[in-house]
């Protein structure tokens, strides 16, 4: 496909393509700011490549035309020329001033965000992110990336979205390759994100059951935050504004407390905890309801106690709540205490959820 | 050892010496050992000779090098596949565990044991090889030889900090033996504040590079004042070998960045014993506090890491090329100007955490740093015109360096822009760009130096053809597996990831082939030293025909170097006015060299130049 | 096999032998006494420029932080008092102004008075130190005070005591402590403990640093009076002299970041 | 081939020199020694060692007089100076104070010029150290002011280690959430309650406690004599009846613990 594509191509678009080729979309999308930031790019990519292949020629063409020969020394040759070298410093220098400026323009423009963006919440945690959505909504979409599950946040197209960012613990930053910028997501401060993603006529990654097309962009957690540092991705899709409108509604509706719990644990807990049995930095929900416990501590709970459903309610809040008070053998005391994060509904969600994994 | 005792230079004047102060002479090799093995170890462990302690470091660098390169193939090889998750039969991380004697089934265990690696790769390789390399392995035989000294300032001092480097490294190994440390070569808080909260291995892990900071410090001091006092008479600051300029560059820097990473660390070891919070937003602190902290160090130390590679260069050029460097005063205020602007830059590696405002000043300030390094590489490829240029193995290493330096430093230019760098930022870009310049910059042009200087060093040849073949297998393994990672970057890679999409797994793969070629070129090269050590022709004493001191004298040079205080009379790159110490005037026709070769002759021991009489 | 023993001037500071100040040579690779003198001095400053740069941090965490959160500053700054940092300013100085005499009696071989000097500058370190710890930290960290400290007589008394009496606890007065460990209970800006954080490591840094130099000024003292040091020979004393000041000069500007402006 | 004049004329300007440098290098004194470039011994006099003492002592005097002077404007005439006054002023005596110990003490003004430099030096790095992570810092809020703030005021709370260990031999561990300094208040509020055995009786003692503590280091944390970013706090010290004449809550002694 890759041939086909490059034949028609002149140089310089086949050279963007390589260098930015996303598998199954091209060289691009076509998302706001996207080609301001290549085209500063290739500027410097062309300018460093004839620097380059002037430099290396000189140097293997002097290198053969000089090679030793016996019994003669190095011709005579200016040792230095002062207007060579002051041309060689400012004439760069020029170009630098250039890069800057452009590089500059592209930034402030990714920075400030138009007045008219929808404004979506979104949190990092070790390790996953999630998005609040203007009316409450979270997404129960979830997409396999790798070994991982992993959310899809729904985006309409051709509108301007920002993020306002802020980290549960440490730092993260959030990266979608497609839309050529990152912003580092700090602990107990805000930043900032946003931008306006393509409009859907050029190609799509695919169609939702109902016959919508849509466009998916990788998002990538690209500051080192820990163990599972790489699993943490999520998705981005980009849809029809109406059916992004219609789609976060139906989410908000009222959900049965299991679907809310299950919600949850995709959003904030499937990075640690399974559901299937399978084994991850915190124990498995399967058969966790009527399962005995022993902790850390030495004490243990039997599984008589843990299928008392008012006994179970109050272990898995309190572990919620203040993770570190009762660490099940075995597992490390990693979890951040996630009571901030849930309303009641939300936790009295997981508990319900939790008691239908059998 | 024993094989290369005992070897009485016999190029240039054997006399009695008459030096300084009525000094004991010894006019043996600084390598011949004296009694038994237990003497001779002895002898090492207390030795105040700058040149044995060159050779230690070297021996200690080489070791953390085959450590470090060893953690390198190990993480590569991980990558070789997209994803690891055990319960889907996609098993090729658990390999991983293993080597860290730790097995687990489980996703999160094993990503853990990748991130150790890549750790233990980042610490060892910038602590505690790159670092010391060459200012402390090639720097400490050299400087004082270069500039006519004995040693350098404080003899005593700099076998100090040998032994604080090597305190320095035990701290690190005990922290891999304790289970390694994943907290990435940057100890980002409050990553580093946290993790293995009950463990001490990531204070251990802190605390040595803490100390390998001081050493660090002790070695630039001692070169600071060993350049400014013990220069050999007639030897201005503009007739010493750019090598020393460079290194004196580097160390003004390790002198005044090197403290600010001490107290970052310090506080960091704070933070985790008392949990101090100056950097941990969990009680109030600032995470980007420390990252202004640690790159104040940090980005300086990018240049302690590459001027020395840029130094090594500056000596090979001229003297495989038997020509004058070109702008030699332009070179020398480059390595200041390098120096001094990389006190003005470190918020670019912040691009995407500080504010807008000094991201801007800091982009704009980057671009200064590009200019006395393009002037650099300029000067470097002019002085190959008109030369006389001979393929020896330290040559094809010097045009290996300017190839990959010069990708290097192109592709700092789309990081130093603002709206490409948050493209750019943390991806397998800038890994790519760093290894570039850190590897294909400062290593390839360490091993270039070994080569350029082995012969003084050990007495020894190596096997040219040999050492030519393994430097093309390093280039060709370098670039396969560096710049297919320009691609991965721009194509979408973050850094430090364990696993990842499969869409980047073949340029992944290709990769990982090419660090096995490198593999096999570095294996080889320590193969062609060793060869050379236990079977090497006798190295003559200016088997390159250079001018610079340490060619005047024997190889390997004696205890002290010099039999008398050499005066210096003529530039260290003046080929074709000078008659290169050992070369016949026959078969190097500059205009006086046979009143030069008659000098020499009636200078019997003399070392530099023609002296009066 | 050539079995010439390699060894070399400068490894004679080592020998057991003590060389005193005529006797001296300077390091074989120096051309004289003069030019080593010049040199070590040079490296000490060099070595003076790092620990300038290590309190760096200090300053530029104070300084950020006092921006960032000034209440929580001038709340901290507060709780100590002027008198004991002013005093212990004055104490360094005055050991400065020892030090400085001390190696102007070495040069004029008027050892005894450099000795007295010494060891006066060697007595204005403990007793900053002890100040430190008796009357600054103590109360501070724990609550307990030194029954000599005018500070208790302002306190309700809780009754305990420790050591004798030496010690008298004032309940609720402990716990200014940094970060974590912060557990004063009547401080009312939400970034107190980062205060006591910057206090604690550059007071602490700076008494580490006080410990040290007198440290040093004992091994010189030692050096003085075995006839080591004397009008062409004084590099250690001028060396530890050097530490001296910059310890002090270090203090000059702690005192009144921490204890006068707020 | 060039000859050597001619070499000699095209590396002119090239600092590497060709010819001996015959008429500045003297054989017998290769480094100048002889020209007075060494700057090695010098014997300060003692009247100048007492004197930079005594106008360091009297420098140390004005400084805390500067502090208290500004105190007592306040007290007695209410003028609230701002805030940048005190610091400036207390700034600029330790610079010169620092700069008598560097001339006199460390011997600068006679020594080596190369030993300034290298101090000037240092304090042009620890200037842009600061400089720049003041820039960055102090000005996150450059486009949105949302970027400066906290989201959690003292910070986003910790497991805060309680210095004991559990029977498997790991670190106990309470949970914070949000400033340690609030969950010191509830921690003693708690001991208080604990101890009087009523919750209402604990706040009062608490409050009664906080006014001995508030009023004794002169912090009191609100009203109008609070610290801002412009203006300046008069405070009184460890001793409180110094600046005040009737300080309150003080004399019923035994007021606290030990019931």
């Amino acid at each position: 496909m890759t041939t086909d594509f490059f034949s028609n191509l002149t140089v310089a678009d086949a050279a963007h393509e390589y260098i930015f080729h996303r598998e199954g979309m091209g060289a691009v999308a076509t998302a706001n700011g996207v080609e301001a930031t290549d085209s500063i790019f290739m500027f410097i990519f062309w300018i460093s490549t004839v620097v380059f292949v002037a430099l290396m020629g000189a140097m293997v063409y002097w290198t053969f035309k000089y090679r030793r020969r016996p019994g003669t020394i190095a011709q005579a040759s200016p040792s230095h020329n002062t207007i060579l070298e002051l041309a060689w410093s400012i004439v760069p220098l020029g170009f630098f001033v250039y890069m800057f400026f452009e590089g500059f323009h592209g930034y402030i423009s990714r920075l400030v965000i138009p007045p008219d963006a929808i404004q979506l919440q979104l949190v990092g945690r070790k390790w996953s992110w999630s998005v609040t959505y203007p009316n409450g909504a979270e997404t129960p979409v979830q997409q396999k990336v790798g070994a991982s599950n992993v959310p899809v946040f729904y985006v309409p197209e051709d509108k301007p979205v920002m993020f306002r960012m802020v980290s549960a613990d440490v730092m993260h930053a959030f990266w979608v390759p497609d839309f050529r910028t990152k912003m580092d997501v700090l602990p107990n401060r805000y930043t900032a994100y946003w931008f306006k993603p393509e409009r859907l006529d050029v190609s799509s990654t695919g169609t939702l059951e109902d016959g919508t097309r849509y466009r998916d962009h990788f998002v990538f957690c690209a500051e080192y935050c820990g163990d599972m540092h790489s699993e943490m991705a999520a998705i981005i899709r980009v849809v029809p504004e109406a059916h992004y409108l219609a789609t976060i509604t139906k989410w908000n509706d009222a959900v049965d407390p299991v679907e809310l719990g299950r919600r949850q644990w995709a959003a904030k807990c499937a990075s640690c905890h399974t559901v299937d049995g399978g084994a991850n930095t915190g124990p498995t929900w399967k058969g966790l309801f009527g399962r005995g416990h022993s902790f850390t501590d030495g004490s243990s709970y039997t599984p008589e106690q843990m299928s008392n459903p008012e006994f179970f309610a109050n272990y898995i809040r309190e572990s919620i709540v203040d993770p570190g008070k009762r660490v099940v053998a075995g597992y490390p005391n990693q979890m951040p205490p996630m009571g901030g994060q849930l309303t009641e509904a939300q936790i009295n969600g997981i508990i319900e959820y939790i008691k239908t994994l059998k | 050892m024993a094989s290369i005792d005992n070897r009485n230079a016999n190029t240039i004047g054997a006399a009695a010496g008459h030096g300084h102060g009525g000094g004991h002479h010894d006019e043996g090799s600084y390598l011949s050992s004296r009694g038994g093995l237990i003497a001779t170890i002895w002898d090492w462990a207390t030795t105040i000779d700058h040149k044995k302690i060159g050779v230690m470091y070297l021996s200690a660098v080489l070791m953390m090098f085959f450590f470090g390169g060893v953690a390198a193939l190990a993480v590569r090889t991980e990558l070789l596949e997209p994803v690891r998750n055990p319960s889907e039969g996609v098993v090729t991380g658990q390999w991983l565990g293993s080597f860290l004697g730790v097995e687990s089934t489980n996703i999160a265990k094993n990503n853990q044991h990748y991130n150790r690696v890549f750790t233990l790769h980042g610490a060892i390789m910038v602590f505690m090889v790159i670092i010391p390399s060459v200012p402390a392995a090639l720097g400490n035989f050299f400087i004082p030889i270069l500039i006519g000294a004995k040693d350098v300032a404080f003899p005593r001092l700099n076998l100090l900090s040998w032994y604080i480097y090597v305190t320095g490294s035990i701290f690190g190994v005990l922290a891999i033996l304790l289970g390694g440390v994943d907290t990435g070569w940057t100890f980002y808080t409050p990553y580093s504040t946290t993790t293995d909260a009950d463990q001490m291995r990531v204070v251990y892990m802190v605390l040595a590079a803490f100390i390998l900071g001081f050493s660090s410090i002790l070695t630039g001091l001692n070169f600071v004042v060993t350049v400014h006092k013990l220069r050999a008479p007639g030897m201005g600051w503009f007739d010493m070998p750019l090598f020393v300029w460079a290194v004196y560059a580097t160390s003004i820097l390790q002198v005044l960045a090197t403290p600010v990473i001490g107290i970052t660390l310090l506080l960091l070891i704070f933070e985790r014993l008392f949990r101090v919070g100056i950097f941990d937003p969990g009680l109030g602190g600032d995470p980007v506090l420390f990252q202004h902290f640690f790159w104040f160090y940090s980005h300086p130390v990018v240049y302690v890491m590459i001027l020395p590679g840029m130094a090594i260069i500056n000596e090979i050029i001229p003297v495989h090329a038997h020509k004058k460097i070109f702008g030699y005063r332009s070179m020398a205020f480059a390595s200041l100007g390098i120096a001094a602007v990389s006190f003005l830059v470190w918020g670019h590696h912040m691009f995407t955490s500080e504010g807008e405002l000094a991201a801007t000043v800091f982009s704009a300030l980057t671009f200064l740093v590009a200019v006395p390094t393009a002037v650099k590489v300029f000067n470097w490829v002019g002085t190959l015109y008109k030369g006389s240029i001979s393929m020896t193995p330290p040559m094809v290493y010097a045009l290996m360096f300017l190839f990959l330096f010069t990708i290097g430093g192109l592709t700092g230019l789309p990081l130093a822009t603002l709206s490409t760098d948050m493209h750019l930022h943390d991806s397998y870009f800038v890994v790519a760009h760093f290894h570039y310049v850190m590897m294909g910059g400062t290593i390839i042009a360490f091993v270039g130096g070994l080569h350029h200087w082995w012969p003084k060093m050990f007495g020894r040849m190596y096997n040219n053809r040999a050492a030519i073949i393994f430097a093309l297998v390093q280039f060709v393994g370098f670039n396969v597996t560096f710049f297919t990672q320009f691609v991965l970057g721009t194509r979408g890679m973050p850094r430090r990831y364990a696993s990842y999409v499969d869409e980047f797994q073949l340029l992944h793969q290709i990769s990982t082939v090419g660090s096995y070629i490198l593999a096999v070129g570095f294996t080889g090269s320590l193969a062609v030293f060793v060869h050379s050590l236990l079977a090497g022709k006798k190295a003559p004493q200016n088997p390159w025909g250079g001018l610079t001191l340490e060619w005047h004298i024997e190889s390997p040079p004696t205890t002290h170097n010099f039999h008398k205080e050499p005066i210096v009379h003529h530039g260290p790159y003046d080929f074709d006015t000078v008659l290169p110490p050992g070369w016949d005037p026959e078969d190097y026709p500059v205009p006086n060299a046979r009143e030069q070769a008659a000098a020499y002759a009636r200078a019997a021991h003399s070392h530099v130049g023609h002296e009066k009489h | 096999m050539t079995t010439v023993p390699i060894h070399d001037a400068a490894s004679h500071g080592t020998t057991k032998k003590v060389v005193t100040w005529r006797e001296y040579k300077a390091a074989q690779h120096f051309r004289n006494k003069e030019e080593e003198f010049d040199g070590v001095k040079l490296g000490m400053w060099l070595f003076l420029a790092t620990e300038v740069l290590l309190f760096s941090g200090l300053f530029c965490a104070y300084t950020i932080f006092r921006l960032l959160y000034p209440q929580a500053f001038a709340n901290g700054s507060s709780y100590l008092d002027w008198r004991w940092g002013g005093f212990n300013t004055v104490v360094l100085l005055i050991s400065s102004y020892t030090m400085a005499a001390s190696i102007r009696w070495v040069q004029l071989q008027q050892y005894a008075r450099a000795q007295a000097n010494l060891l006066f500058t060697i007595g204005c370190g403990g007793l900053f130190v002890l100040i430190k710890f008796l009357f600054e930290y103590t109360p501070k960290w724990s609550g307990w005070f030194f029954f000599l400290d005018p500070a208790l007589s302002h306190y309700p008394d809780s009754g305990q005591r420790a050591l004798g009496g030496l010690f008298h606890f004032v309940d609720g007065y402990g716990g200014k402590r940094p970060g974590e460990l912060f557990s004063y209970a009547f401080s009312s800006d939400p970034y107190e403990h980062l205060w006591w954080s910057v206090y604690y490591s550059a007071t602490g840094i700076h008494a580490t640093h006080v410990l040290i130099g007198m440290g040093l000024i004992f091994w010189v003292y030692l050096r003085v009076r075995k006839g080591m040091y004397g009008p062409t020979h004084y590099t250690g004393v001028e060396m530890a002299g050097l530490y001296w000041h910059l310890v002090d000069l270090i203090w000059i500007f702690l005192f009144p970041l921490l204890y006068l402006i707020h | 081939m060039s000859t050597i004049n001619e070499h000699g004329q095209a590396v002119k300007g090239d600092a590497l020199v060709i010819q001996p440098v015959a008429s500045s290098f003297d054989e017998g004194d290769p480094h100048g020694f002889g020209k007075g470039h060494h700057h090695g011994h010098i014997i300060m006099s003692a009247t100048t060692l007492r004197m930079v003492l005594v106008v360091l002592l009297v420098f140390t005097v004005a400084t805390v007089a500067a502090a208290q002077f500004e105190m007592w404007a306040q007290s007695f005439f209410d003028i609230v100076l701002p805030r940048w006054v005190n610091v400036a002023v207390a700034l600029s005596i330790a610079t010169v104070k620092s700069a008598l110990v560097l001339l006199y003490f460390m011997q600068l003004r006679y020594d080596n010029p190369i030993n300034t430099i290298v101090f000037l030096f240092t304090l042009f790095a620890f200037a842009l150290f600061l400089g720049f992570t003041v820039l960055d810092l102090g000005h996150r809020d450059t486009i949105y002011s949302y970027k400066a703030g906290e989201v959690t005021p003292g910070g986003l709370g910790l497991n805060r280690r309680t210095g004991e260990r559990n029977e498997a031999g790991e670190v106990v561990t309470e949970t914070v959430t949000g400033s340690i300094v609030a969950f010191a208040r509830q921690k003693y509020l708690e001991r208080l309650a604990t101890e009087l055995g009523d919750m209402e009786l604990a706040r009062e003692e608490f409050a009664r406690r906080e006014a001995i503590f508030r009023h004794s280091h002169g912090a009191d944390g609100h009203g109008p004599s609070v610290s801002d970013n412009n203006h300046s706090r008069a405070r009184t010290g460890l001793t409180p009846d110094l600046y005040d004449a009737a300080p309150a809550g003080h004399g019923d002694g035994h007021g606290a613990a030990g019931h």
